[in-house]
């Protein structure tokens, strides 16, 4: 595909699918959990993109976008960021009981 | 052209940063590069013409998302990890390249026309007596998803309060800060987070028309309660305090009970009388504006780590 | 009158992004923490600011350009709180790692 | 057929009510006196009961899908929800475990009525009704991100009651759950933005009736079902699985294994059966029966070298998730017609209700035991038949159908995928029935042998335990044993409403 | 004028950009965040450059929220960051606890 036929859609849509090997590689590869918690966000960027690039081609009855992906993206970044705010939380007091039983083993 | 540069710089930062975040061997590095992460893909969904989800990434993905994993990257002792032998790292990467091409050729063979429900979304777009197709589509057509989404949302809380110590159940969350007066950050507090309701109200009151809305403007109004936290101007409420659950029930409530008079009185559950549908759909953003910002601020904030009264 | 206030924005914003450039630059190549700090909120302060000014006279509306003046004055606002928590901290903390 | 479908049915609303009263209890557990979380709670899920068997009884009267345009808004554009015959019976059977659950789980996790409101139990209380919730939307969902925020739902409600007694282990395995849940979700989600890109709808019926781009249907149905295999637990990504279960109060553990796994499960069905167009899948479908073969065999190897029984107990859910998959091969088969796969479909069914019911009431009877005797070391449980024979009968009944004895759920669900497999000349996959029949009956002998034996000296018994939480165990046993009494034919419920027809 | 604004867009994020090398290089955690701190300001310049180039007021929006919580990533760090060093002190002062 040359430069001139490239539009702004698929270029992003091109990013995302990139995006979503790269948060992939990230989850199935690193064995830290907030490592794991980030590339799951990468991932979940990349999937939100491709829905923004589903909805800017669906552009049409004079919005700029199809309404319908856009607002299931809004939806879906609200959950991720529960999921998120869950899962650090997990990770946060696993460690504290790792620190505390640390903690024992050395008095 | 000129735009199209631009999207070629965004794509391709957006994919740098995203690399150095998975690549990098530094946890907060990582962390660091996914905030950037968050920035740069609201450019790319301002490119897009996604205003409204480009509001939604700038207020949670560039905001509060980056607020607790830096918070949780400072707390965390760094974990030492040994890389994946080479084959593993090659046979994985390999698979990931398969989808990410695979998922490339579905986006590089287009249909057309593109299928899409604009025109449908526009044509009913009066009854509802909105000018935002978004908020149409989330507080009419799939206002089912948004009910159950300020559900879901309400969970996670829950969930993040069910990790708390037995004894410290019913307490409040610590949401440890520096000592009293850390530098200009209470003044800081002070005179921004009235400046950022104003925001916060004004993103939720445009979102009925134009791009805006009630995450995005809950997010802001989350923010501030977060950063009033941050500068010691306020603690965090006790989880068991019965105004606060009722706080963060109300927006399902209010919700709840306008979808189920809808069953009589315009025919279905989460309908609405078409004479009344924009003054009831904003009632409801009210209420879920108050209890969305409550339950993300709280999110934030993190379990109740202070057994009820008893104080430090 | 449309000639001079296009040379206007075009020299404001030109400036602007120079002090961009600077601040870049500054934070790139200069030795310690600190005066990378001061090169950052040279950037924030005056590369934005200029921006603003140089759009004022173009924005579409009135309402539109209030809204840039409040962007500016909260990033210039959230710059210099920042740079003055970052410097607290880099005395106390950082110095040992 | 679309037309007819596409509007609200008598009835329908039941549906609107399966999903929100569970919510609606939630809301109140939060803003009413600790002292009545627990009635309100029961009191939800009786409500839910009789809603799920009213859903049951109306799509067999009316020999037809329910269905609720919810808003009134026609799909593509609306949702809607629609309840077929197996979804009915799914419904059906949730809503009784989930009410027996919680009257085996009454007045436990510390609950005070006089006291103030404690963490275990309102967390346990309120992630229950969100579970039930949860499934309910997945049994009634049509839209694929409806789908997918169910699911979500599903997963929020699942976590916190892996960890509910805090300890480290507990903490991993929820954390190492979730890092699987959510890796899984996402994955669904991208297989719904490639249907959405191509399809412009994401409702199963409209989808159903949509031919064209199947490039993009196959990748996305592969991702999808990529991302509800993690879910599912299905080998080779079971590892959360059997730490998560385990460590969950038995409670818990019994809804997680023979409920929430199942939720994810059903939509892979949904995605095979409603949505794949016949022919298209079968290398797919042998895959997941190969997979499910693997799971039948490691995970009852595993199971059998288990010293816990909760453990044991959780490996077999490994173990009894891989024949729901041989489902696949079996019943989508490459003829559409063949008689065998509604023979498989029905097998399948069976299979996957068999296994809650009896799943669900191993995993209580191991809290009894527990109770009973302060630890779950199946080599000391010498002299458990004198000490709680009506856990032990408990734990008796639901093996049985675990092992596939007749007269059992358990076996009418194996003969129907035996004789489909065998009628089909697939007898490889016969051989993988026969096999996980026999390793599972070793694991079930491992329990019972010493429960049965007389002790060398005679054991007490720790705590008392309430009568009737022993019998609410005993009795989703013996329903795991009455299922074996139904015909061992194709059931015609589970015909109703299916988007795309396997038999004549 | 519009194409002369997503020109100066370009170049103010192709210069922030170049400021991400501090990210990369460190060396001290207050360096990776003033890089990030600058990626702020400078998404912020380009959404209003955009914004009054294309005559879109959703932009300004969009760029007013950015602008709103761009010192929060960095408040968040510092503020953590003070008060782990609070922490840390307090135990190095009391007495019987080894210090780590």
């Amino acid at each position: 595909m040359s430069l001139a036929t490239l539009d702004a859609a698929t270029l992003y849509g091109l990013m995302g699918a990139v995006l979503v090997g790269i948060g992939l590689y990230g989850i199935v590869l690193h064995d830290v959990f907030i490592r794991r918690l980030l590339a799951f966000n990468l991932l979940g960027g990349g999937v939100f993109i491709l829905f923004g690039v589903i909805a800017r081609r669906g552009a049409g009855a004079g919005f700029p976008g199809d309404p319908v992906p856009q607002a299931l993206v809004i939806t879906g970044v609200v959950v991720a960021f529960c999921a998120t705010a869950l899962a650090i939380t997990l990770i946060e007091r696993l460690a504290a009981k790792d620190e505390a039983s640390d903690g024992d083993d050395h008095s | 052209m000129l735009g199209l540069a631009l999207d070629l710089l965004i794509a391709a930062l957006v994919i740098g940063v995203a690399l150095w975040t998975v690549r990098t061997r530094d946890d907060f590095a990582a962390i660091v590069g996914f905030v950037a992460y968050g920035l740069l893909l609201t450019l790319a969904w301002a490119r897009l013409a996604a205003y409204d989800v480009a509001l939604t990434e700038a207020a949670i993905g560039g905001g509060v998302t980056g607020v607790i994993l830096l918070r949780a990257s400072i707390r965390l002792k760094p974990v030492a990890t040994a890389r994946k032998p080479i084959g593993a790292r090659i046979l994985v990467g390999l698979l990931c390249a398969a989808i990410s091409a695979a998922l490339a050729a579905v986006v590089l063979l287009p249909m057309t026309p593109a299928p899409s429900l604009a025109i449908e979304v526009r044509t009913h777009l009066a009854s509802t007596g909105l000018g935002n197709p978004i908020a149409g589509v989330l507080m009419a057509y799939r206002a089912l998803d948004t009910f159950l989404e300020t559900v879901v949302v309400l969970l996670a809380l829950f969930g993040v309060w069910s990790l708390t110590p037995d004894a410290a159940w019913g307490g409040r969350p610590a949401m440890a800060v520096p000592a009293a007066a850390f530098g200009p950050l209470p003044l800081f507090g002070r005179l921004l987070i009235p400046v950022g309701i104003v925001i916060g109200v004004y993103i939720v009151w445009v979102g009925a028309d134009a791009p805006g809305g009630k995450f995005q403007g809950a997010t802001i109004l989350a923010a501030m309660w977060i950063l009033a936290m941050m500068a010691g101007l306020t603690q965090a409420p006790s989880i068991g305090r019965w105004r606060l659950r009722l706080l963060l029930a109300a927006g399902p409530i209010v919700f709840l009970a306008i979808g189920l008079a809808g069953i009589p009185l315009a025919g279905a559950f989460l309908a609405y009388p078409e004479a009344l549908a924009k003054p009831l759909i904003l009632l409801i953003e009210v209420a879920l504006t108050l209890s969305i910002a409550a339950t993300l601020g709280l999110l934030v904030a993190g379990p109740p780590d202070v057994t009820p009264g008893v104080e430090p | 009158m449309t000639a001079l206030v296009a040379l206007f924005s075009t020299a404001a914003i030109g400036a602007g992004i120079i002090f961009f450039l600077a601040g870049t630059v500054g934070l790139i190549r200069f030795p310690d923490g600190l005066t990378r700090l001061h090169a950052l909120t040279k950037a924030d302060n005056l590369g934005l600011g200029l921006i603003v000014i140089g759009l004022l006279p173009l924005s579409s509306s009135v309402g539109m350009a209030l809204k840039l003046v409040v962007i500016w004055a909260l990033v210039q606002f959230a710059g210099a709180t920042v740079a003055q928590l970052i410097a607290r901290v880099a005395r106390s903390t950082e110095r040992g790692e | 057929m679309t037309a007819a479908l596409m509007a609200t049915t008598p009835g329908g609303l039941l549906l609107v009510l399966a999903v929100v009263v569970p919510v609606i209890g939630i809301l109140a557990l939060w803003l009413v006196r600790a002292r009545d979380i627990e009635w309100v709670a029961i009191a939800t899920l009786a409500v839910n009961l009789f809603l799920s068997l009213a859903t049951l009884q109306a799509v067999r009267a009316s020999d037809a899908p329910l269905v609720y345009l919810v808003g009134g808004w026609l799909p593509p554009l609306g949702l809607a929800l629609r309840v077929d015959g197996i979804a009915a019976v799914l419904m059906a059977m949730t809503g009784a475990i989930v009410a027996v659950t919680a009257l085996y789980a009454r007045g436990q996790f510390g609950f005070d009525p006089q006291g103030p409101e404690r963490r275990r139990p309102m967390v346990f209380w309120t992630m229950l009704l969100a579970i039930t919730g949860a499934l309910n939307l997945i049994f009634a969902g049509e839209d694929l991100f409806n789908l997918y925020v169910a699911l979500e739902l599903l997963t929020f409600a699942a976590v916190p009651l892996v960890s509910l007694d805090g300890s480290r282990d507990t903490l991993e395995a929820a954390l190492r759950y979730l890092v699987f849940a959510l890796a899984g979700s996402v994955l669904y989600l991208l297989g719904v933005a490639v249907i959405y890109g191509a399809y412009g709808t994401l409702d199963l019926v409209v989808l159903s009736e949509i031919r064209g781009a199947e490039g993009a249907l196959l990748l996305a149905i592969a991702l999808m079902t990529a991302g509800l295999i993690a879910k599912t637990a299905l080998f080779p990504l079971h590892l959360w699985l059997p730490p998560a279960h385990a460590g969950a109060p038995a409670a818990a553990s019994a809804i997680l294994s023979a409920l929430v796994v199942k939720g994810s499960f059903f939509l892979i069905l949904r995605l095979w059966f409603d949505l794949l167009p016949p022919g298209l899948g079968t290398i797919g479908a042998n895959g997941l029966g190969l997979l499910g073969a693997g799971a039948v065999i490691v995970g009852s190897v595993l199971a059998l070298r288990q010293a816990r029984l909760k453990l044991l107990v959780a490996y077999s859910t490994v173990a009894q998730i891989g024949y729901l998959f041989l489902i696949f091969p079996l019943a989508t088969g490459s003829e559409a017609a063949s008689p065998f796969a509604s023979l498989a479909w029905t097998g399948g069914v069976l299979q996957l209700l068999a296994h809650a019911f009896a799943k669900a009431a191993m995993f209580m009877a191991a809290g009894l035991v527990y109770e009973a005797i302060g630890h779950d070391r199946i080599d000391g449980f010498r002299g458990l038949g004198r000490l709680a024979p009506i856990t032990v009968l408990t734990m008796t009944l639901a093996g049985l159908s675990l092992m596939g004895l007749p007269p059992s759920g358990g076996f009418s669900a194996k003969w129907l995928m035996l004789s489909a497999s065998l009628g089909e000349g697939a007898w490889w996959w016969a051989v993988v029935i026969l096999a996980g029949g026999l390793l599972a009956a070793g694991y079930v002998f491992r329990i019972l042998m010493p429960a049965f034996s007389t002790p060398d000296a005679p054991a007490e018994r720790l705590h008392p335990v309430a009568l009737t939480r022993e019998l609410a165990a005993l009795s989703l046993a013996v329903i795991a044993i009455l299922i074996g009494f139904l015909p061992l034919s194709p059931w015609p419920l589970l015909a109703i409403g299916r988007l795309i027809q396997v038999s004549p | 004028m519009a194409d002369a604004l997503t020109v100066a867009a370009v170049i103010v994020l192709a210069i922030a950009a170049v400021g991400l090398v501090r990210v990369l290089r460190g060396p001290s955690r207050i360096d990776r965040m003033m890089a990030v701190q600058l990626l702020g300001s400078g998404s912020v310049a380009v959404l209003v450059l955009l914004a009054v180039g294309s005559g879109t007021d959703a932009l300004v929006d969009i760029a007013l929220t950015l602008a709103l919580l761009a010192a929060f990533a960095s408040i968040a760090l510092a503020t953590t960051l003070a008060q782990k060093a609070t922490a840390a002190a307090k135990a190095e002062h009391a007495p019987g606890t080894p210090a780590s």
